[in-house]
């Protein structure tokens, strides 16, 4: 079979869920689109098995699991940090979190 | 004692008493202190004068010893890689006069100081600085090695600083102070290039070794032109003469001791002592001529036109030390140290008499004095053997002494010495003509100050001068001689300044200055009829219109002789105005550009961070992005690198 | 705090030659603990404190003074045999203390550095003393002395280093304390001035610290007796060193125009931070320049040596000038010091013996006499209330003493023979004069005419504070001298005669480690 | 393929790590009593460090019997970071006991997730292979989520949302990145097959680019716990909104772990042009913008932005320079905690870090406590006193010089000189004079009263300083 | 082309296109549903692939689990099911940097493995994979037992405002 099919398809997937991180306002949204960059890793990971001669035959396939459940485990406190801050703020918008609302006031 | 322990004492001994004196408390300390310091003052120069008798009564005594060998290299203070300083003593006889000179006249002021600065508060640290100022002329007289020859020469610029800066009322002594340093020091920079030089080369700073070294043309004439300098400076000729007259702003005592036997008398005798060098340089000969001749001239006519008393003499001074470098220029060393000896006794001899009018009178002002002879008898016969040497009135000692300089240049015009030809002439004429000049103004002098009614009381009522340190005039009080501590130094010196002029012919004084014989021959005649000239012309001029001063008779070049022919603004415009300039574009270059780059430095840091924080001052999304084209950007990075 | 070598150590290599090697550690030890102490005292007990701070000092003064005489009765280059190394300690202390960073705690002492080290023990105890009586306003006082100990172990190790990063180890640990010194207890502007200087040092010492490490890579050992004399370098190496190091050490000295930290750190340090400022601190970078950039790049150096000649001169020149237009009176002596470490390192620049040893008197008697100017400006700043030049005037009519010393110590910075500042820039100038050619010739003429700047420049601020009639604030400024302040100039005063009257004092024992300096030298 | 045996020796630290976790865990079940639990975790942090140092160097487990690469590989370095792992947990928890007496966060719970994070951390130390090296980094974070969003406000207080918001932008970024080097990593096996370390190695020759991009990728998401800049912006804003000693494990043990990681990386992968870029943008951005700071953790933020830099300079020369930042990272963590420290110990329980003018004249009131920031400051600008720096710096110089990678030295020392300049400004803060607050002498502060567990922490993270400060080559012994 | 082909074509197709849905719907809560469909549709290419095991662990993990997470809280944060016009911010640097990472990437995979055919890799069956994981792998999957259990109570405990709230007399 023509790997490069996958693979490509894994790099869309990859790319979509990168704009999809940068273009949702949305905190869920975005965590959709981190889960389909997981996904487009997954996806690579079991490609390569197909493609490369590894060390140990199926890694690919035993990293996917792991990432699966890695990613299983972060949308679920993903999602209770999401919760929490829509407790307090009643807001899931991410344009409002601020990194830094430092007033400049140094002196010297 | 014996003269290799009698030698390293010479200076030793004033300096410790000087540097003894500076630890004296400051302020009036009552009479007591003064007393004490009084006592060390004189003490140091009397010791001082016992010591140089010592070693002028057998000159040429060696040691066998060679570590006590006052002629050999001496106790080395430091080595600078293969060059080893070392405080030793060359004193031969000439040397060994001029100490004796030297230890005198600083006697003579030490004690003459102590009346004339007879309420003065300061007057612990002036005595201490006189003797420091002794020792440190008698180090540059006695010492065989360059670098401490070079040590005692610039201690007495500090000195003179110092003392010509004492009086405290006078607005212009610390100007005069600070110019007699400064303008000294600026010839120090050339007479410490010239004994770099001299020192790099033959590799040693022992006197002997320099003396003896061959050194090339080239070098020796630039290392010997820079040493010139040295000299123009200390010895104040043109064109450093500026600081001497100022130099009049210090007491009195000082200006004797300055003019006599110290300070400007170094730089002709730094030339004595190098002489052998000099006599392998026609250039550095001719230039010294030239310098000396131009000085002559630049003094004499100076003096014709000052209305300070002290002045007059200051630019004698000038004129007599250019006398004596002519000397030296035209190759007679010899005709120069007795000149250097015999104006040592003159000028000190004027100067205290002068201090003994000023002291008196509190004034300098010739124009503000008149008919003192009759006050001041010693005084005023003080001031005529004084003047009449200065002239060159035989059988005073001047006369003896320009003789000799004049026969030198006569000599010298007949070719056969190192100098040229030209520059003999040159000297010569100077020479010649200037004594008819000094006989003007020392006639001018004597006739202004001790003749005719008293000024003092001019139209305009009492106008008192205060010229001095000690002066507290309410109203003149009647002229009158001054104390014993000041009339017995004037006493001392009268016999010098009368009678040195004959030593040239007594033998051992003369082949020890290897002197040539006097002899009076037709050439005498010359300068014999230019003194009379100029002695009887200023008297003329005064008898012709009473009360107004002969300076008059010099119209339109009275002020231009007054002011030193200006050249103080000729240096003020070509040194002072650009250094301070310089100063200026340098300072403020430094904190505009130097500064302001470092600073700019710093502004540019803080303001790129400021710039920085205000683009992290965003909501998470932006850095999102950021993170995700960082991230992008630096893939492509690795990509194209992996690729490449 | 100051390394100690741990005894986890024992076990390196170890090695002594005869004498009290150990004596090079308690030079360390004894200021760093008498830090430790007086920090550590209460604060009521300020006043103790200080005395114990002072005892310390005193110690370790002390303790620089036996050096000599615990030196191995055995010249130590008698037992080297043929390969004898260029420099030869009088004493010698080596530990290994951090091999995987190439850093071994060696110690060492010859005649280069110990005028030095006895000129820091001095002039820390003549500060300690001082601020008995006096501490500036600002902070506590055992703060401030032992701030100054601190300083000392500092500068005592850059001096006795033999380990290059070593040496750089100890020229860092001053920055801080420095800093601390000036923006604790210093003038209205301190915080900006305090911050110029340790970040202008800093950026000099990090020049040292690659200069080193580049060193120390090519050369695979950083121990200077290793590295002097031979050259283990290329010549590439050698330039790259030697210009990082000698940008470092033109920092500290400072060097033109790398010098604008200087004014501001000395007008706003209180009088004892100027004066071990100005009386040590300096002198690492032109001791620093000797020992380690000499040492190692001796062909770069040699090649460098007609550009540092010409920075020399010109902040000898630019320094002069600079100071005809100041107001202030501690800024004015600040930029004076510009000058006069010009004058030390137009002497190293010649690399030779002469101009070496010129640097190394140099440096000695800058560190008394300007460690003396400062203590009297500071004094005279002190009690006047202001350092303007413009409103000090007559110091002579109310403080007789006071302005007689100033008098002297201007005299003496001034270069006036007989006194201490001559030797240094007389010979610095013979040294370039020897150099031949004649651009070293212009430079010694100008290095000259800069001498004769120097003197315009303190006369007329002798002028201006000295003469004429006393302003206010000079009037109402108390004029009696106190004992502690006796004790705290007395020996500068003493010193500045002495070395000036015999070099000797300074130099007996510089020729040979200086030649052993030079050897490496084309 | 059959199970391999497995040499539970050596995993004595994971059980230790582990064990504590779950200890924590059954302590508040049964015990219920805060001062229990606590003290268990602490415990079971130091048996965790006791662990690594009795286990030390001993043979690797978890192998592949096919390539003989190990997943499990005790080494000394291992074990050394393991230890900072533990020690760092211990010192948190112990800087965090005041607020947890408060309530500020369930002790049980934040105990047992800060142990959890531990294990992940000695994980990272011993992994040997990229899947448990990722896994571990993601035990490592994924409590720190939880612990720095988890604040408890008491009825009445005004509930804060900083610590949420914190909370959600370090989530957020945080599983971006690990995308992202997930990404890298299956690039990576992509390219060559391998993911145990050892294994790593050049690509067959259509796949270089591939592999080149893939190391980079993983090296760009791992830089994200190192908060290399660009992927920093969490960093500051993260810190300031967490909890002050949970901003303290942020800064240290996370950072330590991103090290470890990248490391493990760095030095099989060619990546130096990516690091080297990554490091010259830390490190420079990082002082650039801690310069114009007025909050104190954000201060220390950036400045551990910046230090971060410095450690990814070493890690930009591959093996080489592995021990340099591992000796750098271990020295800036002791010293960044004893920073964290003193602001825990000078702000009130459960308190934010403050702004900096707060700490005026605290050093005056505190003096033991002001000497151990400056010292700690000191340290980080790499200067003596606070020597630990000065040597870290120096083993960072040293590499890349020795590796002629001088310029970025020079980068470095530049750098060094920057960050000097608001170390001595907070430095300073601390002893300048209060304005004057009535009349008040400016003498009579009230004293500061310290809590003996942060005292506790502090005097150890101080002594540690100072030993490594005279004895570092104890740590350089320790990472060979 | 062989029939493995068509369907990694067409199941990435469907993955690709659904995903794009997932990041432009204007619908929350179809987007979710569009995720399901993407993420089905990369369970396919797994079986195609033949990594049997991963795929039923994808459609239970992700489909059964994880997306039911995400809808539930969608229904929590009390978003509006109809479609919103705020979901986003403008596109621009997102499509940009979306591009040149699809760009890049993609180039890079048909760069390396341009139009090679690869041998299909036997059916994989659960057996392997778990003998591996349990063999090779076990210490990951410890260590993910730890940081499940993490996850758990880190959730608990941030979504249970009560669990260790303080009370009065704390404050």
């Amino acid at each position: 079979m023509h790997v490069v099919i996958p693979y490509v398809v894994g790099a869309l997937l990859f790319a979509l869920g990168v704009y999809g991180v940068l273009r949702r306002r949305n905190a869920i949204l975005v965590l959709m689109a981190v889960e389909l960059m997981l996904n487009a890793v997954n996806l690579i990971l079991v490609t390569a098995d197909v493609s490369v001669r590894a060390v140990l035959p199926g890694t690919g396939g035993v990293f996917a699991l792991f990432v699966i459940v890695l990613a299983a485990a972060e949308v679920g406190v993903g999602l209770a940090i999401v919760l929490q801050f829509y407790r307090m703020r009643r807001i899931v918008v991410v344009d409002e979190v601020r990194l830094d609302t430092d007033e400049e006031r140094v002196a010297g | 004692m014996s003269v290799d322990v009698a030698g390293p004492l010479l200076p030793l001994v004033p300096f410790l008493a000087g540097l003894i004196g500076l630890l004296l408390p400051p302020g009036d300390g009552g009479p007591t202190r003064r007393r004490l310091a009084a006592g060390l003052g004189v003490t140091g120069a009397g010791i001082a004068l016992l010591l140089a008798l010592r070693v002028l009564l057998d000159p040429n005594e060696r040691s066998t010893d060679p570590f006590f060998d006052p002629y050999g290299p001496g106790y080395s203070l430091g080595t600078f890689g293969d060059l080893t300083v070392g405080y030793g003593t060359f004193i031969d006889a000439p040397a060994a006069y001029v100490a004796v000179a030297v230890a005198v006249v600083a006697l003579c002021v030490q004690v003459y100081s102590i009346a004339y600065l007879h309420d003065d508060p300061r007057y612990a640290p002036y005595a201490a600085q006189v003797s420091l100022f002794t020792g440190a002329m008698l180090l540059v007289v006695c010492s065989n090695d360059l670098i401490m020859m070079l040590i005692g020469w610039e201690v007495m610029g500090a000195c003179s600083y110092l003392l010509i800066g004492h009086d405290r009322r006078l607005p212009e002594a610390p100007a005069a102070a600070v110019k007699a340093f400064l303008v000294t020091r600026v010839g120090d920079v050339g007479f410490l290039l010239g004994i770099a030089v001299l020192i790099s080369d033959a590799g040693s700073t022992y006197l002997d070794t320099v003396l003896a070294h061959d050194y090339s043309t080239g070098t020796l004439t630039a290392a010997l032109l820079l040493l010139l300098a040295g000299v123009a400076g200390k010895s104040a000729q043109f064109p450093l003469h500026t600081w001497l007259p100022d130099a009049m702003a210090g007491p009195t005592p000082i200006s004797a001791l300055i003019h006599a036997a110290t300070m400007v008398a170094a730089g002709v005798y730094v030339v004595f002592r190098t002489y052998p060098l000099f006599e392998q340089s026609p250039v550095a000969l001719a230039v010294l001529g030239v310098m000396a001749a131009i000085t002559i001239l630049l003094g004499a006519l100076s003096a014709t036109a000052q209305d300070d008393l002290k002045r007059v003499l200051a630019w004698s001074t000038v004129s007599q030390i250019g006398y004596m470098t002519g000397a030296l220029a035209v190759g007679s060393p010899a005709a120069a140290l007795f000149h250097l000896l015999t104006h040592a006794a003159f000028k000190a001899l004027l100067f205290l008499a002068a201090g003994a009018v000023i002291h008196a009178f509190g004034t300098n002002y010739l124009s503000r004095m008149g008919g003192l002879r009759a006050h001041m008898p010693v005084t005023f016969w003080s001031f005529v053997i004084g003047l009449g040497a200065l002239a060159g009135l035989p059988p005073l000692s001047g006369f003896w002494s320009k003789e000799n300089v004049l026969a030198a240049a006569a000599h010298a015009t007949e070719g056969g010495e190192p100098v040229p030809v030209w520059a003999g002439w040159v000297v010569w004429l100077a020479a010649l003509l200037s004594v008819g000049i000094t006989a003007w103004y020392a006639t001018r002098l004597l006739l202004r100050a001790f003749f005719g009614v008293s000024r003092a009381h001019g139209p305009a009522g009492p106008d008192w001068e205060i010229g001095f340190d000690d002066a507290r005039y309410q109203r003149p009080a009647t002229p009158h001689d001054p104390p014993a501590l000041m009339f017995l130094p004037l006493l001392v010196l009268c016999v010098p300044a009368a009678l040195l002029g004959l030593a040239a012919y007594a033998p051992g004084f003369r082949t020890a200055l290897e002197l040539e014989d006097p002899h009076l021959g037709v050439a005498v005649a010359l300068p014999m009829v230019l003194l009379v000239l100029g002695a009887g012309s200023a008297w003329w001029i005064w008898r012709a219109v009473p009360g107004v001063d002969p300076a008059a008779a010099l119209g339109r070049a009275r002020p231009l002789f007054a002011s030193g022919f200006r050249l103080d603004d000729v240096q003020h415009r070509l040194v002072v105005v650009p250094v301070r300039a310089l100063a200026r574009l340098v300072a403020a270059a430094d904190v505009r550009v130097v500064d302001g780059a470092v600073m700019g430095t710093g502004t540019t840091t803080t303001g790129l961070g400021r710039l920085l924080a205000a683009g992290h001052r965003v909501a998470l999304p932006v850095a999102a992005i950021a993170v995700c084209a960082g991230a992008l950007v630096l893939g492509l990075v690795a990509w194209l690198g992996a690729a490449a | 705090m100051i390394p100690e070598p741990s005894d986890a150590y024992t076990s390196y290599t170890y090695t002594y030659t005869d004498g009290w090697p150990f004596l090079l550690v308690a030079l360390l030890l004894v200021p760093a603990v008498g830090a430790a102490v007086v920090a550590l005292m209460p604060s009521g007990r300020d006043r103790a404190a200080r005395v114990v701070a002072t005892v310390a000092a005193a110690l370790t003064f002390l303790l620089t003074l036996v050096i000599p005489f615990a030196r191995p009765t055995e010249f130590g280059w008698f037992d080297y045999g043929p390969e004898a190394p260029a420099i030869t300690p009088w004493l010698d202390l080596h530990f290994d203390w951090v091999p995987a960073l190439g850093l071994a705690f060696h110690l060492g002492v010859d005649g280069v550095s110990y005028p030095l080290v006895v000129l820091t023990g001095l002039l820390t105890l003549l500060c300690c003393a001082y601020t008995i009586k006096k501490v500036p306003a600002g902070g506590s006082g055992r703060a401030l002395a032992a701030l100054l100990l601190v300083l000392e172990v500092g500068v005592i190790g850059t001096f006795l280093a033999l380990d290059l990063i070593l040496f750089f180890v100890f020229f860092e640990i001053v920055l801080l304390p420095m800093y601390a010194v000036i923006a604790g207890w210093g003038g209205p502007d301190r915080r900006a001035a305090a911050r110029k200087f340790v970040l202008y040092t800093l950026a000099g010492s990090v020049l040292l610290l690659l200069g080193v490490v580049t060193v120390v890579a090519e050369a695979g050992t950083g121990d200077l007796l290793e590295l002097t004399g031979a050259s283990m370098l290329s010549r590439t190496t050698q330039t790259i060193a030697f210009t990082l190091l000698l940008l470092a050490f033109a920092v500290k000295a400072p060097l033109w125009p790398l010098h604008t930290w200087l004014p501001d750190a000395h007008t706003e340090a209180p009088t004892v931070g100027s004066v071990i400022l100005a009386g040590v601190l300096l002198k690492m970078g032109t001791y620093g320049l000797i020992r380690v950039g000499l040492g190692v790049a001796p062909d770069a150096a040699e090649a460098a040596g007609p550009v540092l000649g010409l920075f020399a001169v010109l902040a000898i020149l630019f320094g002069s000038l600079i100071c005809l237009r100041q107001y202030e009176l501690k800024r004015l002596i600040a930029y004076s010091s510009v000058g006069h470490m010009g004058f030390v390192l137009l002497g190293i620049a010649t690399f030779t013996e002469i101009g070496i040893q010129a640097a190394l008197i140099g440096n000695i008697a800058h560190g008394l006499i300007t460690g003396l100017l400062f203590f009297l400006a500071g004094t005279i700043k002190d009690r006047s209330g202001t350092g303007s030049l413009n409103q000090l005037s007559g110091l002579r009519e109310s403080a007789p003493r006071l302005a007689g010393l100033l008098g002297f110590a201007a005299i003496a910075s001034l270069g006036l023979p007989g006194l201490a500042g001559f030797w240094g820039e007389a010979f610095a100038v013979v040294a370039a004069v020897r150099a031949g050619g004649p651009y070293w010739l212009t430079l010694a003429a100008l290095a000259a005419v800069g001498g004769a700047l120097t003197a315009a420049y303190f006369l007329r601020l002798l002028r201006q504070v000295t003469h004429g009639p006393a302003t206010p604030e000079v009037r109402a400024l108390r004029p009696a001298i106190a004992g502690v302040e006796w004790f705290a100039w007395a020996p500068l005063i003493v010193l500045t005669l002495a070395v000036g009257l015999v070099p000797a004092l300074v130099l007996s024992d510089t020729s040979a480690p200086i030649l052993g300096l030079l050897a490496g030298a084309p | 393929m059959s199970s391999q045996p497995i040499d539970h020796f050596v995993l004595l630290p994971l059980y230790a790590a582990a064990g504590t976790a779950i200890l924590a865990l059954l302590a508040d079940l049964f015990i219920a009593r805060r001062g229990a639990v606590i003290g268990a975790t602490a415990l079971g942090g130091l048996a965790t460090a006791a662990a690594a140092l009795v286990a030390g160097a001993g043979g690797r487990t978890f192998c592949t019997t096919a390539a003989g690469a190990c997943s499990w590989v005790p080494t000394w370095p291992a074990a050394v970071t393991a230890v900072l792992f533990a020690g760092l947990t211990v010192g948190v928890l112990a800087l965090s006991v005041p607020a947890l007496r408060l309530g500020a966060a369930p002790a049980g719970e934040f105990c047992f997730l800060l142990a959890c994070s531990m294990t992940g951390g000695v994980v990272v130390a011993y992994s040997g292979d990229l899947i448990t090296l990722i896994v571990g980094l993601e035990t490592l974070t994924l409590p720190l989520y939880v612990l720095v969003g988890l604040r408890r406000f008491a009825p009445g207080e005004r509930a804060t949302t900083e610590a949420a918001s914190a909370s959600v932008t370090f989530f957020l970024i945080s599983v971006v990145s690990t995308a992202i080097a997930l990404l890298g990593a299956a690039l990576t096996y992509a390219a060559t097959g391998a993911v145990h370390l050892d294994m790593l190695g050049p690509a067959p020759a259509p796949l270089e680019p591939l592999a080149g991009v893939g190391a980079a990728l993983l090296v760009i998401g791992l830089a994200f716990k190192v908060a290399a800049v660009p992927l920093h912006a969490w960093a500051p804003a993260t810190y300031d909104g967490a909890p002050v000693p949970v901003a303290a494990y942020l800064s240290t043990a996370s950072k330590l772990g991103g090290v470890l990681a990248l490391a493990a990386v760095v030095s099989r992968l060619d990546t130096a042009a990516v690091v080297a870029v990554l490091a010259v943008l830390t490190m420079t951005v990082g002082n650039l913008v801690a310069l114009r700071q007025s909050r104190m953790v954000r201060l220390l933020a950036w400045s551990s932005v910046a230090q971060a830099g410095y450690i990814l300079a070493a890690l930009a020369l591959g093996e080489p320079g592995v021990v340099a930042a591992l000796a750098y990272a271990a020295f800036f963590v002791v010293l960044e905690l004893i920073a964290f420290g003193v602001v825990v110990a000078l702000r009130p329980p459960g308190a934010d870090g403050g702004e900096l003018d707060g700490y005026r004249g605290a050093g005056r009131r505190a003096p033991w406590l002001g000497a151990a920031l400056v010292l700690a400051l000191a340290g980080l600008a790499g200067l003596p006193p606070g020597l630990a720096g000065l040597f870290a710096k120096l083993s960072v110089v040293d590499a890349l010089v020795q590796e002629n990678w001088t310029w970025l030295a020079a980068i470095v020392l530049v750098n060094a000189v920057i960050a000097l300049a608001y170390y001595v400004r907070v430095g300073a803060l601390l002893y300048t004079a209060r304005p004057q607050a009535g009349h008040i002498p400016a003498t009579t502060h009230p004293a500061v009263r310290v809590p003996r567990p942060i005292a506790a922490a502090l005097i150890g993270a101080v002594t540690v300083a100072v030993l490594l400060g005279f004895a570092p080559q104890l740590l350089f012994d320790g990472l060979t | 082309m062989t029939v493995a082909d068509v369907l990694l074509l067409a199941l990435g197709a469907i993955a690709v296109g659904s995903g794009a849905l997932v990041v432009t719907s204007t619908h929350l809560v179809r987007s979710g549903f569009y995720l399901v469909v993407s993420l089905g549709a990369i369970a396919g290419l797994y079986l195609v692939l033949g990594a049997e095991l991963v795929a039923w662990v994808q459609v239970l993990v992700y489909v059964g689990a994880v997306v039911v997470l995400l809808l539930f809280a969608v229904m929590l944060t009390r978003a509006p099911i109809g479609p919103s016009a705020d979901l986003d911010r403008p596109a621009l640097p997102a499509a940009v940097i979306g591009a040149g990472v699809g760009l890049g990437l993609t180039a890079l995979f048909v760069d390396a493995f341009r139009w090679t055919r690869f041998p299909s890799p036997d059916p994989g069956t659960a057996e392997r994979l778990g003998e591996q994981i349990f063999g090779a792998w076990v210490l990951p999957f410890e260590v993910l037992s730890i940081l499940l259990l993490s996850a758990l109570v880190g959730a608990i405990v941030l979504s249970r405002p009560d669990i260790g709230a303080r009370k009065a007399e704390d404050a």
